[in-house]
């Protein structure tokens, strides 16, 4: 294959059977900033450049939908690239004409949720595709329904409109006299929050499983167009519980680079410690959960006991267990004390060490590691093609982090600790989360020692613009691009880790028996709600 | 026709029905204390099966009379093999003229019933408990078979009451062959009652439970005759094992002091082995469902080997 | 008092080795070893009257002197050989340079253990000195490190040494037969042998059973066999050499002195029985294994397998002519097989596969490596029991005094060597038909002085052995049998 | 000082514990809990040897008890944990031949046959005790059970805890059938010392490249860095 460097104009190669595949060329970079290279391509078929770009070894980790962006019409398709060993992505926006699009599922797998969701969202199609069943629209919306069309007002929806269910939603089905289904949720016996997961199963072993979420879709996206941007942190907030900091941060980010605002150093290692603050707590609550689905509780409540003292911590900082309103454009809130952030300063300390103590007393039950060890085995293969990120590709293998790949903020200046297991399985998951907490816990203290004094918030003047910023959330990469059109925001599109990880568990339980369910989906501990936004 | 027999086992019944639920709950209390919480108070078993007679019962639509005829069987059942099990007091006649294989065939029935009811419902997580059940219990069977072998064998009885009565013979702790018994009726008292690690009793994920995805579509008065029936088949099983290990106490000529005495003795030892079930449950995660053959291949062999020991020593 | 040198001398080299830090003084020492044995042998056999005077830590008669003298001869021409070979694989990189010390401090300590075990004066002792030549030998084989010698390495340990334990329970029983009456007895092979008709046949019996389970591993017998043709094949050369020409020995001079006790008593006829099924086996299972090999160290390995289920076979029949032409067999058969294993490792240099785990390829054999060809020939030759060679003579020998016994023994065992034979020249015309393609001839291999000296030596020896008796050989063998225990009218 | 009632039945419950940590042995999946099983095997035959030794008032099995615990008690178990560190296996999950199950099936079967066979030829041999028969009966059962392990084991590692536990077999064999020369026991400690050793340095080796192995063995300063120049 010929590779194409400059500007220069010959630029096209062949590719045996499957078309063309076509260089990116310098003349067609549209826009420059510090995340990410936005490319206009005066083409409407993207897929040779797509194909191309793949060679190149670039990865497809978002996709998605944008009206009325910049000066072009109707609805701009923007993907999204990372390119390994680069801290900048790529951004390819193809010529949109009409509502019919070749897909690149065939090339980058993840594609097709993307794909899903945008003909869910704004009624465009894709052709060659593999899948073209609704994704968040359940059977209740009627055909032609798109909310995030802007003719589609920013209200809540009228409910006699959607009476009469459409046609039902059609499940992968293994055929086989020895194969049954098996269908759970969308409401469980625990309390949890809904998600569908139909099994086949051969016995006790699993042999398909297929999820579906969507149930409690919030329509995030929708709700955040047309709303000031302090507003919109709020609402990003709200995306997922135990990730508010952490998509608190990311859109902040997204506001101060479109603004070209420069938060205070203090503020740069505080937003630091609070995002690891948030990771550490997490990740607790995900290791506490693991050990109660193997049914050893004595293990799991100590491990909640940490969990709640660190929240505890959290609401002295700002008032929230959950850290909400701690972060917000400019930099963060400024109620936080210099005594709060003392007192977590010790807790850190004894917390880490009491960590310590537990995770090597459960690492050494037999019964324990018998659960764990070769269960829900996540291959490693698939990190690439579904676009894995957190502690889910760490513990298969892959050094993926958002904070070292892609450094923001404070990790610009210090590198956190970085962790990687082998095998892929429960148990790898379980003791990298274990030093992943570890980690953040000294990172924390060391930040602590080094915070600056200095103001905690600085203003923001808003301009019209776009930005892309990824941040590292305790279950992965989350990316968020939002766009200011008018000092309102046009539309803004988040994604979380969970949406692309999901597809983890249909890989990982093959294989496993259906009791295995519960500790390989709390291992890789997704959120239901950073999925249906 | 005496009027021993219909004492002894109105006294049997009584205890053991008194006695269940508060064994049920000190097994949580030490459960819930191993993991820091204050847990249940004592009297929780018996407020739990109040609360819930008090409470109407919803059966499935697609539920026959299994569903109404299965708690009250269940109980039944057990209540009938209760008599076969002395508790405090080992009367020279009994009233049922039963042995240890009757009280396996009554165990096993109760087991048949409650797969049954899983069934009966049309639920899933019924069926998959079913499922789960008959499959465990299609593998422990030969294995508590040959457990009762051995204490028959050791023994030299089929009838209960006369192991026991030989059981006390012994020095307790000094016999190589009732140590090893107790070990496999250790096992089997976890696997029978389902706790960890076989099934976890607590849990209600739909996925992983065998005992509870049963009774899932129970409610209300037939959910405590379950419960109920549940602590009265552990109290047995808890009863074999500590009449064979630790049988001092027990009453063989009545008295109304001895009674009161072995009433008090056996509240105390089964308090203690609720806690060791306790600790043990605390300690161990569950097991994956297909290793579950190994613990009662543990059982197994235990029981073979007492039989061997029995011979060679 | 010669023998208490030896101790002496063994420390002496392996603190000098020790100290070392090139290859050529450690190897030079280790032929200094081996050749002082070999020296202390000879000394030992022309002074008779030193033989009972010693400490009690040893035991000399004419059947430990024909072990020890085999012994010296193989170690003696290993030691030399390694000179040039381990060198050879230094330089390319297949030997850290690292791991010398360790191997010639091993190879010394086998030789050491080895000696222990053949001078040994009661059961004990010896079962502790032949578990040791397991374990150093084991070191020796997993010395390049790679995965699937050390593979080898670890399942020779686990056979022999399980088996092992099994004799030692049968030691156990055998200390409780001899002290059974008073409270008191040894050990000693010469006191067990004088009593062992006084005992109980019954427990003799099991003590034996579980004696040979162990001393079966270590001499390959079927089924305890697995472990040798991947040892052997997997070894350095002249480990491999020594594998196969001093160390399956001390299994089979176990199992004779065994013989030896059980013959004094009634159970002789089963256990001779026991041992002669288990030598057919061995033979019938080695032989046909010999038909799909595709190695030449595994064939040749497989080789000695059936070598040894044909001593064991003679060990059966157990008349003393039996035993005279297997004593003879024994020798022989060392000779022979060390000199191939030495040949089979100039091959293996020469034409090493560069794929891990994969058999190498031989092709224009006699363009690239003459001497090797020839020396490879003549052992194959030799091994299979043609006419002017040892092994013919004692095969010769063997199949006579079995034919007394049954004449479905010799036939089916001519039919099996028959097969054997056919194996090897298959193998031998498929090696030999083979070419290079143009340009994939990797570059020859000069072979070094060190190594062709030995393989010449042995050689040699094999075709001057098959000539003619050597003088005083039928004596000494003869007291060799009258020492297993079996007397008998000799030749 | 125990009476030799007391002693007689400490000895059952010791035999009967010994068959029991063999049943452990060959259904334990977790390599930490094998070393500690073989352990305490190695305990209670330390128990066994006192035990014995007050009955028969013999000072020799007093030397064999020490020597038993100071080598398989706590040094061997503490060497193993070590190399376990190093080779970070936790695991061992697969068998052939035979699942735990069918092990134990076996190791029972086995047991009745050694019964039998020992009942058959060498009662006269124990005419003085009958635990002395049971001894030699549970000793070779014991050795047998760990030749189970040895082959239904995958690792090399749970392999060499099944020959550990084959030799406590046979001296639990040689402490109930003989009574053995001391420097006889001492030196097979000794060779069971350097057996161990060495299989388990091996198995370092098993699952590693060869750089990395060559460096592990540098951390057991079996090599030294000034050879490399030499």
């Amino acid at each position: 294959m010929n590779r194409i460097s400059g500007n220069n104009i010959g630029v096209i190669t062949e590719d045996s059977q499957s078309g063309m595949t076509l260089s990116l060329r310098e003349s067609w970079l549209f826009k420059e900033d510090q995340t990410a290279r936005y490319y206009r391509l005066p083409l409407h078929d993207p897929v040779p450049v797509i194909r191309a770009m793949k060679g190149e070894g670039k990865n497809l980790i978002l996709f998605f939908g944008v009206e009325d962006f910049e000066d072009l019409p109707g609805c701009s398709l923007l993907y999204v690239f990372e390119e390994p060993g680069s801290p900048g992505f790529v951004v390819l926006i193809p010529e949109g004409r009409g509502a019919i699009h070749q897909s690149v599922a065939g090339i980058f797998p993840i594609a097709s949720l993307f794909e899903r969701e945008i003909a869910d969202g704004f009624g465009v199609s894709f052709t060659g595709s593999f899948d073209t069943r609704r994704l968040f629209l359940h059977e209740a919306y009627p055909p032609g329904f798109h909310p995030l069309r802007r003719s589609i007002p920013n209200t809540a929806p009228v409910q006699d409109t959607f009476d009469k269910p459409g046609k039902p939603y059609e499940f992968r089905s293994i055929e086989g006299s020895a194969v049954f289904q098996v269908p759970v949720g969308p409401v469980h016996a625990g309390i949890i929050e809904p998600g569908h997961f139909r099994f086949s199963v051969i016995g006790e072993t699993i042999v398909n499983l297929e999820i579906r979420l969507g149930f409690l879709h919030r329509g995030v996206e929708k709700l955040a167009e047309g709303r000031s941007p302090d507003d919109g942190v709020r609402i990003a907030e709200s995306i997922s519980g135990d990730e508010s900091a952490g998509n608190a941060c990311g859109l902040s980010m997204a506001l101060e680079q479109i603004s070209g605002t420069q938060i205070s150093p203090r503020a740069e290692h505080l937003r630091g410690v609070i995002l690891e603050l948030e990771r550490a707590y997490s990740l607790l609550s995900d290791l506490a959960g693991m050990v109660t689905d193997i049914a050893h509780p004595v293990s799991a409540s100590r491990l909640m006991v940490l969990r709640e003292r660190l929240q505890q911590e959290a609401d002295r900082i700002c008032g929230s267990r959950f850290l909400k309103g701690s972060i917000c454009p400019g930099g963060i809130s400024e109620r936080i004390t210099r005594e709060s952030l003392d007192h977590l300063f010790k807790t850190a300390g004894g917390i880490e060490h009491e960590l310590d103590e537990i995770a090597t007393w459960v690492l050494s039950i037999p019964s324990v590691i018998d659960r764990f060890a070769t269960t829900g085995v996540v291959q490693p293969e698939l990190i690439r093609s579904l676009a894995l990120s957190g502690p889910v590709a760490r513990a298969s293998g892959s050094f993926a982090d958002t904070r070292i790949d892609h450094p923001y903020g404070i990790y610009q200046e210090r590198v956190p600790g970085q962790v990687c297991e082998q095998g892929g399985d429960v148990m790898a998951r379980f003791s990298l989360k274990y030093q992943e907490i570890r980690a953040s816990l000294r990172y924390i203290q060391e930040l602590l020692v080094f915070t600056p004094d200095g103001p905690a918030i600085v203003p923001v003047q808003m301009h019209d613009g776009f930005a892309l910023v990824a941040t590292e959330s305790p279950r992965g990469m989350a990316l968020h691009w939002v766009y200011i059109k008018n000092g309102v925001i046009h539309r803004y599109k988040v994604r979380t880790a969970s949406f692309c990880n999901w597809y983890a568990i249909e890989r990982a339980v093959i294989g496993n028996i259906v009791a295995d369910f519960p500790v390989i989906n709390k291992s890789l501990n997704l959120s239901y709600a950073g999925t249906d936004l | 026709m005496s009027i021993t027999p219909v004492l002894a086992g109105l006294l049997n019944l009584g205890v053991v029905l008194l006695i269940s639920p508060f064994y049920m709950t000190v097994v949580k209390k030490v459960k819930a204390r191993a993991q820091r919480r204050e847990g249940p108070p004592l009297l929780q078993g018996y407020y739990t099966i109040a609360k819930l007679f008090r409470k109407e019962v919803v059966y499935s639509d697609y539920a026959s009379f299994i569903s109404r005829i299965a708690p009250y069987a269940t109980l039944a059942i057990l209540l009938v093999a209760a008599l076969l099990v002395p508790v405090i007091w080992i009367p020279e006649i009994t009233v049922a003229e039963g042995n240890i294989i009757v009280f396996l065939y009554l165990l096993a029935f109760t087991r048949f019933l409650l797969a049954l009811l899983g069934l009966d419902a049309g639920s899933t997580f019924g069926g998959m408990g079913s499922s789960r059940e008959m499959s465990l219990s299609a593998v422990i069977e030969p294995t508590t078979v040959v457990v009762f072998a051995a204490m028959a064998y050791v023994a030299g009885t089929l009838a209960i009451p006369e192991m026991f009565r030989h059981a006390t013979t012994i020095i307790p702790g000094m016999s190589p062959t009732i140590l090893l018994l107790s070990v496999s009726l250790f096992i089997l008292i976890i696997v029978e009652t389902g706790r960890i690690p076989v099934d976890n009793p607590e849990t209600h994920l739909e996925l992983t439970m065998i005992h509870e995805g049963m009774l899932l579509d129970t409610s209300g008065r037939n959910l405590a005759l379950f419960e109920l029936s549940h602590a009265v088949k552990q109290t047995l099983l808890m009863t074999l094992l500590i009449n064979m290990l630790i049988p001092f106490g027990i009453v063989q000529e009545v008295s109304v002091l001895g009674l009161a005495l072995a009433t008090v003795l056996f509240l105390l030892k089964g308090t203690a082995l609720s806690i060791v079930i306790g600790i043990v449950e605390s300690s161990f995660a569950k097991m994956r469902f297909f290793r579950v053959p190994n613990l009662f291949m543990m059982a197994f062999f235990f029981s073979v080997l007492t039989i061997f020991s029995e011979v060679m020593l | 008092m010669i023998l208490l040198l030896y101790p002496v001398l063994t420390v002496l080299i392996l603190l000098l080795q020790g100290v070392q830090h090139s290859h050529r003084p450690m190897s030079l020492l280790g032929v200094l070893h081996s050749a002082g044995t070999l020296l202390i042998t000879i000394l030992i056999i022309a002074r008779p009257d030193e033989w009972s005077s010693g400490s009690p830590l040893f035991m000399v008669d004419h059947l430990n002197l024909l072990m020890m003298l085999i012994t010296g001869v193989i170690f003696t021409c290993a030691s030399i050989y390694a000179v040039g070979y381990i060198e050879g694989l230094v330089m390319t990189g297949d030997l850290n340079r690292r791991s010398l010390r360790i191997f010639y401090i091993g190879f010394s300590l086998l030789l050491f253990v080895t000696t222990m075990a053949f001078y040994a004066p009661n059961v004990a002792q010896f079962w502790i000195f032949a578990e040791l030549t397991t374990v150093f030998s084991a070191v020796l084989v997993a010395i390049l490190a790679v995965k699937e010698n050390i593979d080898a390495s670890l399942k020779y340990i686990f056979v022999c040494s399980t088996s092992m334990l099994f004799s030692f329970i049968g030691v156990i029983f055998l200390f409780e037969l001899m002290r059974q009456p008073d409270g008191t007895g040894s050990l000693d092979w010469q006191a067990i042998l004088a009593v062992a008709s006084s005992r109980d046949s019954g427990m003799l019996a099991i003590a034996c059973i579980f004696f040979f389970i162990g001393f079966a591993a270590k001499s390959g017998i079927v089924p305890l066999h697995t472990w040798l043709p991947e040892a052997h094949a997997k070894a350095p050369s002249a480990v491999s050499a020594v594998l196969s020409g001093v160390v399956l020995n001390v299994g089979m001079y176990g199992i004779l002195r065994m013989t030896g006790i059980v013959h004094q008593t009634s159970i002789a006829s089963q256990i001779s029985l026991i041992l002669i099924l288990f030598g057919m086996l061995t033979m019938s299972v080695a032989c046909f294994s010999m038909l799909r090999q595709k190695g030449t160290k595994r064939m040749i390995a497989f080789s000695s397998i059936e070598n040894m289920g044909f001593l064991l076979l003679a060990s059966g029949v157990g008349t003393p002519v039996a035993l005279f032409w297997m004593l003879y067999h024994i020798i022989g058969h060392s000779v022979v097989k060390s000199g191939l294993f030495f040949s089979a490792g100039i091959l293996h240099r020469q034409y090493k596969s560069h794929t891990a785990g994969g058999e190498d390829h031989i092709a224009d054999l006699f363009r690239m490596q003459p001497f090797a060809a020839a020396a490879f020939i003549i052992g194959s030759v030799a091994i299979i029991g043609t006419p002017l060679f040892p092994l013919f003579l004692s095969k010769f020998g063997i199949l006579l005094e079995a034919g007394k016994l049954s004449l479905y023994i010799p036939l089916i065992t001519l039919l099996l060597f028959a097969l054997a034979g056919a194996a090897i020249f298959r193998f031998l015309i498929a090696i030999m038909g083979e070419t290079f393609a143009a340009g994939e001839a990797p570059e020859q291999y000069i072979v070094p002085v060190w190594m062709k000296a030995p393989v010449v030596f042995l050689m040699a020896l094999s075709v001057l052995m098959g000539l003619l008796m050597l003088p005083g050989e039928e004596a000494f063998l003869t007291a060799a049998v009258h020492d297993i225990g079996i007397s008998g009218v000799g030749l | 000082m125990i009476t030799n009632e007391v002693a007689v039945s400490l000895l059952r419950i010791c035999l009967i514990l010994v068959l029991i940590s063999a049943a452990c042995l060959l259904s334990t999946r977790n390599l930490s809990s094998l070393v500690r099983t073989y352990a305490l095997q190695s305990l209670i035959l330390v128990a066994i040897a006192l035990l014995i030794g007050v009955l028969e008032q013999k000072s020799i099995l007093i030397f064999i008890a020490i020597l038993t615990l100071a080598s398989k008690v706590i040094g061997i178990p503490w060497f193993i944990r070590i190399i376990q560190q190093r080779i970070r296996i936790q695991q061992d999950l697969h068998f052939h031949y035979l699942q735990p199950a069918s092990a134990l099936m076996v190791s029972i079967l086995l047991i009745l046959l050694v019964y039998l066979c020992f009942l058959q030829v060498l009662h006269d041999l124990f005419t003085r005790n009958s635990l002395f028969f049971l001894g030699s009966v549970i000793g070779v059962s014991l050795m047998l059970m760990g030749l189970i392990a040895i082959f239904s084991r995958q690792l090399a590692i749970t392999k060499v805890i099944g020959y550990l536990s084959m030799e406590n077999g046979v001296l639990l064999f040689g402490l109930f059938v003989t009574e053995l020369p001391f420097i006889t026991e001492f030196v097979i400690m000794v060779d069971l010392i350097i057996l161990v050793l060495l299989t388990t340095i091996l198995t370092v080796g098993m699952d590693s490249s060869i750089d990395a192995y060559m460096n592990r063995l540098k951390e057991f300063h079996l090599w030294s860095e000034e050879e490399v120049n030499a």
